[in-house]
């Protein structure tokens, strides 16, 4: 298990080239945030040119991970151990990060434009720079520490982002939001702190080779775990996530997600992975939990009236298809055939989702911005005059959906047949129901805007490029469903 | 060259169909000429591709793989069949020039049913000449259902009611024949993997099931034949179609029927089964009860045309009791089938001419009565027996069965002649009794007295084998003719007896006013079964509806939870984290 | 020598005219009328090709890795090429006549889009060489056809597409069940593989019924077979050329065709009897075939009994699949050939009846025979080939068909048979009664409901002569069905390939 | 000596425990804020007691003089501004809610008491043997607890911090005070004194546009048709 998390010794060190790619990886977001708040840009050029020079460090990691696999870093200061690895796992994570948000800052200056003109919304361009830096430390930390420290950044960042929108139900909506996430990664430092002391490191590879199985850990791994699924919103504490993102600004509802949540998530199954392999009962309660997100989260999208809240009800229902993974990942005795499936189809999910969610986001503000109304009501007869959005939002849900071709569907299709080799018939019947439920509550969206009985004329015009941003991402989230070796392929190339 | 000559013969009817369709769009209404001699010259090359020769043609393109024959059978079958439907055509011509008058004048009427009968015509026709050449069971097949249903168009001509019922009546029975012989194809075609109608002969004479069927294609192609209780359209159809189209109904299309069993039944083959020969008996009992029965029934009927089409069934009656034979002692149809096909082909054209004598007494030329009648009359005559190629006809049928002494049947057939003798005085006497005078027209007259002619010497054109027909000697001349008279006295007497009473007459069309009630029930069965389908369809889906909504409310009311746990975020991750803790201790510990 | 790019190309035709449409605005007319063209050609000549391959003896295949164990296998076969060959042709007619029938309406380029999105799902579903590739296409033919089904917007066509969806989607995840269940138990699984299961008999005779009962459950929602057939009567208020390709060829025939492909390529036909399935099989698809026809009786109006007419006749095909012995299975992919020329021919008279003349119901139709006389020669072309009569192709299925029982010694199929053609007669001839043997209103009696003249002949040109061509195709695959490259005669390479390899 | 050390160690944790509880259950805003400062500089001695000198600072610092200061301000009339807070929580909450809450802090100390008796063996001997643990235990549980129980925005940001306090109080308790945990120990304060900072303005915002200082009440952000 530990090998997929590149918790191992490489074989050879970094480049000098990789170190300036890490560093460009890591504070560029920062410095280009900062180059957004002072300039303000009204278009999605300055923003390409910005964010080139990330994605090429990203891109310029993941070639040297591929030549010479496992990268780790280590730095010591003053007796403070911090560790950097990047693993096949983490460059996924990387490159769907920046991509991902590479497309919501293209997308946000045509946003802000048509929505919020006025000069408060600089604020949004640093925040998001802090959160994509956040969100890489995430994916590359190997110590507890950094790892804590990067989710706090991560995570204040996101509530900042998702005030800046000022409505009072956004107000109310975040601080629900800081309350909680401020608890959630007490929890987690609670834990931590049971596991430095009983173990004396925050090395996470020292870890794996130190920790038992015996109460502290399982301690530990509870509140973590507690913590880390209020922060992720995994059921049933995902009770903030839909105000959240029904208020908040479309980029940052699509960055938070896409990515926010995901790195809790992430950091959960790492954790787990070390505290407790081959565990039952706990990996089968959040399985458990994960189906009735799945229903549960289907049918408050189904029964939804706003476009928004539609789309945040349906990423709890997605979140439940990650969850009910948990038990093929970390059960006892799973065999390696379906450990692989599983593994390979929860990222491949956590992906497709990512880049379908944000597309979805984008493709419904743009719906919002041009009728007007987040209601559904609002949407008859845009099957006439927005084509472009509602089909790049179809586009999006068959993702969701999980009917092929999608990244959605490849990795249901990887996890099914993961379930049915480990004989666990009552989350196949969730995954199905899901399906089902996911296409009630899209196509009744889809229902709303086939309606011709309402007319409406008076739309606003959406900036140029804003329905192909949301196109690219959700094309990409079909392409990842049929070309899925290829990150798979990097999933695989770190310790296989 | 007959290849080519074939090609025509089959192309021109359509030809003739097509340019109908044409004039119908590009010719004005009032130069319209529906039966044009183009239109009348549609069964010609047929005519003529049956006295070339004899031949075979294999297309392996043709649906499921074509071959067609001209052979002892088909050769004399097409010859009488295209001269029928040539006379016929003639005859129309003259036939329908009111009408076409009608129609030029502008009666829209008038231009529709023209219209119709001229397109369906030579559709009619082209069936009934492929089914004759067929070899293979898809032509044949083909042929007979498209003979079949354009026939339709011909019953149907005049529209009235009773044209309307006739129609009806003739399309349910052609539909349930039509099931019935594709059943029987099917089996036997299936049982031993052939496509030919030799092959479906040799099946039925072979198979396990072979009775069986041989049973649903003679009841199949008995429809056509009008085998008793399958005979009701015959009485209902002829008297509402137009005087050429019932002669070719009469003369031609029914003999298909015939032409079918010849084919498919494996009549004169040794070794049958002993079911196949109860079938023989079968038949042979079925044959003369039509042939009785129709006679006893057809006497009463008050229009001349619909005691023609008992005359047919009972003509029939007999022709199903020679091929019940040819199944009871299959010794004897070696030199029963010329005399069969010489039957045929005599009834076919004297029943042409007398249904053609119908409408020349309807519109009677200038000639003196008498001489009309007699001439009437006189396909009838011939057809007792007593006369020319009636006479040669019979004692080709005697003479067979002589051979193999089956003085049964001889004695029965005798007096089913009777019957004939009897069906033919009432007819003429009918025809006396309802004449009309002028609207004559040379055409109509010119083609009747061809076809009695033609039926008159029949066997002198009628490619046959050689010396397959023999003149009766003299010595029994009195035992053929002599049904004759007394058929004709037996009706004068009946007439003449019943003249005071006042028995109205019963209707024709007999068991049809038996079957259609039950059918009429039996439809509407069905219709309420679908009905109850839909209802109970209609039921669940209202059902489930029902409780759809009821799902729905109770799942609204269920939604409230999600605000509850969005209130209650901290408590629930303590929660969680307990329950996490102690599942963990559980299995740990 | 292997032509990749064949199927592939193929399949990309229409894709690429999907994405050239949308991608054009809706007033481009003249260019969005001529892509669809030139793509309706292009695939034809590129079918055809595959025709020219296949009956050289070649495979063509297409293949790429998804995942590990699982590939995206696009084949060029002769079942395959059937399939794609009648899609094709199909898509062209169809597409002429959706060109005259939409003329001027709203939302084109979302029609034409979606259209051809299907048609490419449609030939994906033909060519795919496994089952997982099957399943991609089969669900986004499901997705792409949605649109289409509610195109008018009305309050009557969403429901319709809602209850479309819940049909088609559920059976979708049933399949997927299903196909899920195989490949856990097999791995990847060609349609190419020679042995089919047989192997897994022994040890796992329940698990393959289970996944036989999933796989064709989950297809025959698709084949409208009862008493999953509810979708397809009421998802009529679509456009006349989306029932036209919905029934004829899309979805419906996707199904059937999907059971073709599970029944033969997959598990073998002989293992399929030796599971017995293939006996409720046939007796579902007898029930179908009769309920169908039987409900098809009671309709007022003329869509909805073409409607209950496709449930019956479909069945056909799965009746023949089910019949063990080759001549069943010629009658079976015949039929699902000839079916679709004359569904198709039918569909298109209902449309042209209902545009030029406002005809919905089938009391309405009287005399309409003289007023547009080739759109109802079509309809009686079509309308006598349902029936079975000869010389039009749906003979020639009935034949093979009751043949076919005959040789498995299911004699209550040929009774089936029977009745349903005369059920077919009875729900039929009274309508060709009516349009040519009624007076109505073209000779001078009443009026059309809503009469338009949409052209110099009866109705426009593209709504007349796609029908007029399929319904000569229907004669001619009956006449001249024993051409070299004649429906019949490519349904008796492949059967003869299944049952002598 | 060690009954000394353990007076002064015992001592400190009752203070602690004691101004912990009286701040998160004291439902007069003010005080309590006060209370919440007095509690951080006992905090910023408990850590010179456990010799990280510089945390003291830092929490004085930060925890102290920052986060109290945010709380005041927040409170306190400013010379531009009158504070919109109404200074006494007048809301309520009802009985079942208080006692699963009471449950659950139970559940959660006696959590973490297992977990620590398995980590500190001495600990099942004497439980006062680490009071100060013992201590952060408690705060830890109440404090979840009480964050868990209060409606009241302000009051669930206290609770949050002397919640805080409890885990950095645990951490440096059990795992001593290693740079690697003095680290984690500052990295919390920073985020600690930052989440209150955003919250406090939020709260200000917040009352000032709706008036009310709980999150509860309004469902109209899902607008689920009843």
């Amino acid at each position: 298990m530990m090998w997929r998390f590149g918790l191992y010794d490489p074989s050879f060190d970094p480049l000098w080239m990789t170190h300036w790619a890490l560093a460009g990886a890591l504070l560029l977001p920062i410095m280009a945030g900062l180059l957004g708040a002072i300039f303000r840009p009204s278009r999605a050029l300055p923003v390409v040119l910005a964010c080139m020079p990330i994605l090429v460090a990203g891109v310029l990691m993941v070639i040297d991970y591929q030549q010479a696999g496992l990268l780790r870093w280590q730095w010591v200061i003053g007796d403070i151990e911090f560790t950097l690895r990047f693993s096949g796992l983490s460059a996924l994570m990387l490159l769907i990060t920046q991509w991902t948000a590479a497309a919501v800052a293209m997308y946000t200056p045509g946003y802000l434009r048509l929505t919020y003109p006025d000069l408060n919304n600089r604020w949004i361009w640093p925040l998001m720079g802090l959160l994509v830096s956040a969100l890489s430390l995430i994916w590359l930390a190997a110590d507890l520490l950094t790892l804590y420290a990067a989710l706090e950044i991560m995570g204040l960042a996101a509530v900042g982002m998702l005030l800046l929108s000022g409505k009072p139900a956004a107000l109310k909506a975040g601080m629900r939001y800081l309350l909680l996430a401020l608890v959630g990664s007490l929890a987690f430092l609670l834990g931590i702190a049971l596991l430095l002391s009983q173990w004396g490191s925050l090395n996470l590879a020292v870890l794996v080779e130190l920790v038992e199985q015996e109460p502290i850990t399982w301690v530990a791994a509870a509140l973590m775990g507690a913590g880390l699924a209020l922060k992720a919103a995994l059921f049933p504490l995902h009770g903030w996530l839909t105000p959240v993102h029904e208020n908040a600004w479309t980029p940052v509802s699509a960055l938070h997600a896409a990515l926010v949540i995901k790195a809790s998530l992430y950091i959960l199954i790492l954790l787990w992975s070390i505290l407790l392999p081959e565990t039952l009962l706990a990996p089968r309660l959040i399985a458990w939990l994960g189906m009735l997100a799945i229903v549960w989260g289907g049918l408050v999208a189904w029964r939804a009236d706003s476009l928004k809240t539609l789309i945040a009800s349906s990423t709890v229902g997605q979140l439940g298809y990650l969850m009910v993974a948990f038990p093929l990942l970390l059960g006892p005795g799973i065999a390696p055939l379906p450990l692989a499936l599983a593994w390979d189809g929860f990222w491949l999910h956590l992906m497709g989702h990512a880049l379908a969610k944000a597309a979805m986001f984008m493709a419904a503000g743009n719906l919002i911005i041009a009728t007007g109304e987040s209601s559904l009501n609002a949407l008859a007869g845009t099957s006439r005059r927005l084509p472009l959005s509602l089909l790049i939002f179809g586009i999006a849900s068959v993702t969701l959906m999980g009917l092929p071709p999608s990244a959605g569907f490849t990795a249901k299709w990887l996890l099914l047949q993961s379930m049915v080799l480990t004989q666990q018939w009552v989350a196949v019947a969730a995954l199905m129901a899901g399906t089902l439920l996911t296409a009630a509550y899209v196509f009744r969206v889809f229902r709303y805007s086939f309606d011709e009985t309402a007319p409406r004329h008076d739309y606003q015009p959406l900036a140029p490029g804003m329905d192909l941003i949301a196109l690219c991402l959700a094309v990409a989230a079909l392409a990842l469903g049929l070309l899925a070796h290829l990150p798979l392929a990097l999933l695989h190339g770190g310790g296989a | 060259m007959s290849s080519l000559l074939l090609a025509v013969a089959l192309l021109w009817p359509l030809v003739v169909a097509g340019s109908t369709v044409w004039c119908a769009y590009q010719v004005p209404a009032h130069q319209r000429n529906y039966v044009s001699m183009l239109w009348v010259s549609a069964a010609w090359p047929a005519l003529l591709l049956a006295y070339v020769g004899e031949f075979q043609w294999t297309i392996n393109a043709w649906m499921l793989g074509g071959y067609w024959e001209l052979n002892a059978l088909s050769r004399p079958w097409l010859a009488f069949t295209a001269l029928l439907w040539s006379i016929a055509a003639f005859h129309a011509r003259g036939y329908f020039a009111g009408e076409q008058r009608q129609a030029q004048a502008g009666d829209a009427n008038a231009q529709r049913r023209l219209q119709r009968l001229t397109l369906f015509w030579p559709l009619t026709l082209l069936g009934n000449l492929l089914l004759i050449i067929a070899q293979d069971i898809a032509s044949f097949y083909l042929g007979f259902a498209l003979m079949t249903f354009a026939a339709y168009a011909l019953v149907v001509h005049n529209g009235s009611p009773a044209a309307t019922l006739g129609a009806k009546a003739y399309l349910v029975l052609a539909v349930i024949g039509e099931g019935l012989i594709l059943g029987g194809f099917l089996w036997a075609a299936g049982t031993s993997d052939t496509l030919t109608l030799k092959g479906v002969r040799d099946t039925l004479a072979s198979a396990d099931h072979g009775v069986w069927m041989a049973l649903l294609l003679w009841l199949g192609l008995g429809v056509k034949a009008g085998v008793i209780g399958l005979h009701v359209w015959l009485p209902l159809a002829h008297p509402v179609a137009p005087a050429p189209a019932s002669a070719v109904l009469s003369g031609a299309m029914i003999k298909a029927g015939l032409l079918g069993w010849l084919n498919v039944l494996p009549l004169g083959a040794q070794g049958l089964s002993p079911e196949m020969t109860q079938l023989g008996n079968i038949i042979l009992v079925a044959g003369f009860a039509a042939a009785f029965g129709a006679a006893l029934y057809g006497v009463w009927q008050q229009h001349p045309k619909a005691v023609l089409a008992y005359s047919s069934i009972s003509q029939m009656g007999m022709l199903t009791a020679l091929v019940g034979v040819g199944l009871v002692t299959p010794s004897v149809w070696a030199t029963l089938l010329p005399a069969v096909i010489l039957f045929a082909g005599h009834h076919a054209l004297a029943k042409g001419a007398l249904f053609m004598g119908t409408s020349v007494s309807e519109h009677m030329p200038k000639w003196p009565s008498p001489l009309l009648f007699l001439l009437i009359a006189l396909p009838g005559i011939s057809l007792t027996g007593a006369l020319a190629a009636g006479m040669f006809s019979k004692w080709g049928v005697k003479h067979a069965l002589y051979e193999f002494e089956q003085e049964r049947i001889i004695l029965l057939l005798t007096w089913a002649a009777i019957g004939t003798a009897a069906l033919v005085t009432a007819c003429v006497w009918r025809q006396w009794q309802q004449r009309h005078q002028g609207g004559s027209d040379s055409f109509q007259w010119g083609a009747w007295l061809v076809a009695l002619l033609a039926a008159l010497v029949t066997p002198l054109w009628l490619p046959l084998p050689e010396a397959s027909v023999i003149a009766p000697p003299l010595k029994e001349w009195v035992g053929i003719i002599w049904p004759f008279p007394v058929g004709v006295l037996s009706v004068v007497v009946l007439m003449l007896a019943l003249r005071r009473s006042a028995i109205s007459p019963p209707p024709s069309g007999d068991l049809w006013w038996v079957y259609s009630p039950v059918a009429i029930i039996c439809i509407s069965t069905a219709r309420s079964v679908a009905g109850l389908c839909g209802k109970g369809k209609a039921t669940s889906v209202a059902l489930a509806l029902k409780s759809e909504r009821a799902v729905m409310g109770g799942l609204l009311r269920g939604l409230q939870a999600e605000a509850w746990m969005r209130q209650h975020g901290g408590g629930l991750m303590m929660a969680l984290a307990v329950l996490l803790a102690l599942l963990l201790m559980w299995e740990g510990l | 020598m292997n032509a990749a790019w064949l199927p592939l190309m193929t399949l990309a035709t229409s894709l690429f005219a999907a994405v050239a449409i949308f991608s054009l605005p809706e007033e481009a007319r003249r260019v969005r009328t001529s892509i669809n063209l030139l793509a309706a050609v292009s695939k034809i000549v590129l079918v055809t090709l595959m025709v020219g391959r296949v009956s050289e003896g070649y495979e063509d295949t297409f293949s790429f890795q998804i995942v590990g164990g699982v590939d995206f296998v696009l084949r060029a076969d002769a079942l395959g090429v059937m399939f794609a060959g009648l899609s094709s042709l199909l898509w062209l007619c169809t597409t002429i006549y959706a060109i005259g029938y939409l003329e001027g309406a709203a939302n084109r380029k979302r029609f034409f889009g979606f259209f051809s999105l299907c048609v490419t799902s449609t030939l994906g579903i033909a060519l795919s060489g496994n089952l997982f590739t099957f399943l991609i296409f089969y669900e986004m033919l499901t997705l792409s056809t949605y649109p289409l089904v509610v195109h008018s917007g009305t309050a009557k066509a969403l429901a319709a597409g809602r209850v479309y969806l819940r049909y088609t989607l559920t059976a979708g995840v049933v399949l997927l069940l299903g196909v899920v269940l195989l490949y856990s138990l097999t791995n990847d699984h060609s349609f190419a593989s020679e042995q089919g299961l047989s192997p897994y008999l022994d040890d796992h005779r329940g698990l393959l019924t289970l996944i036989f009962a999933l796989l064709v459950g989950g297809l025959a929602v698709k084949a409208a077979m009862v008493p999953l057939h509810g979708w397809l009567p009421r998802a009529m208020v679509a456009p006349a050329p989306v029932s036209a390709l919905l029934h004829a060829v899309a979805v419906v025939k996707a199904g059937a065709f999907g059971i073709l492909r599970v029944i033969y390529d997959l598990y073998g036909i002989e293992l399929s009897v030796e599971l017995g399935v293939t006996t409720v099989l046939a007796i579902a698809a007898s029930i179908t075939i009769i309920y169908g026809s039987l409900r098809a009786i009671a309709q007022e109006e003329l869509k909805p009994r073409l409607a209950f007419s496709t449930i019956s006749q479909v069945s056909y095909v799965v009746l023949g699949v089910s019949l063990f012995g080759p001549f069943g299975t010629i009658g079976a992919l015949a039929h699902l050939l000839h079916q679709g020329l004359m569904k198709v021919t039918l569909f298109f008279c209902a449309g042209n009846y209902a545009e030029e003349l406002g005809i919905h119901r089938i009391d309405e139709m009287d005399g309409a025979g003289k007023r547009m006389p080739l759109t109802s020669f079509a309809f009686t072309v079509g309308a006598l080939g349902m029936i079975g009569l000869p010389p039009i192709a749906g003979f020639i299925t009935k034949w093979y068909l009751g043949i076919g029982a005959i040789q498995a010694e299911m004699y209550w199929v040929v009774a089936v048979l029977v009745a349903s053609s005369t059920l077919n007669a009875i729900y039929f001839l009274p309508i060709l009664h009516r349009l040519w043997f009624r007076e109505g209103p073209a000779h001078g009696k009443g009026q059309w409901p809503k009469e338009q003249r949409l052209g110099r002949l009866e109705t426009h040109g593209w709504l007349l002569w796609p029908a007029v061509f399929t319904a000569v195709i229907s004669i001619g695959a009956g006449l001249l069905a024993g051409l070299p490259f004649s429906p019949l005669d490519w349904a008796t390479r492949v059967a003869v390939g299944e049952y002598l390899p | 000596m060690i009954s000394s050390i353990n007076t002064m160690e015992s001592g400190l944790a009752v203070c602690l425990l004691v101004i912990a509880i009286a701040c998160l259950f004291d439902r007069h805003l003010l005080r309590a804020c006060w209370l919440l400062i007095l509690f951080a500089l006992l905090m910023s001695v408990a850590w010179w007691y456990l010799n990280a000198p510089w945390l003291a600072l830092v929490e004085v610092v930060l925890g102290g003089v920052l986060t109290g200061g945010s709380f005041l301000y927040a409170l306190r009339n400013l010379p531009s501004q009158r504070s919109p807070i109404v200074r006494y929580d007048h809301t309520q909450v009802g009985w079942s809610h208080r006692i699963t809450r009471v449950l659950l802090t139970v559940a959660w100390s006696l959590m973490l008491g297992v977990a620590i008796q398995f980590l500190l063996p001495d600990m099942a001997l004497s439980l006062t043997e680490h009071p100060l643990i013992l201590a952060a235990v408690v705060i830890v549980s109440v404090g979840m607890g009480a964050f868990a129980l209060h409606r009241h925005l302000l009051r669930r940001l206290m609770a949050f911090n002397v919640l805080g306090s409890g885990v950095f109080l645990m951490l440096a308790g059990m795992a001593d005070t290693r740079p690697s945990s003095q680290a984690l120990i500052s990295v919390g304060l920073v985020i600690a004194w930052l989440g209150s900072l955003l919250g406090v303005l939020l709260i200000r915002r917040l009352v000032e546009q709706e008036g009310s200082v709980a999150l509860d009440g309004e469902q109209s952000s899902t607008r689920l048709p009843s």
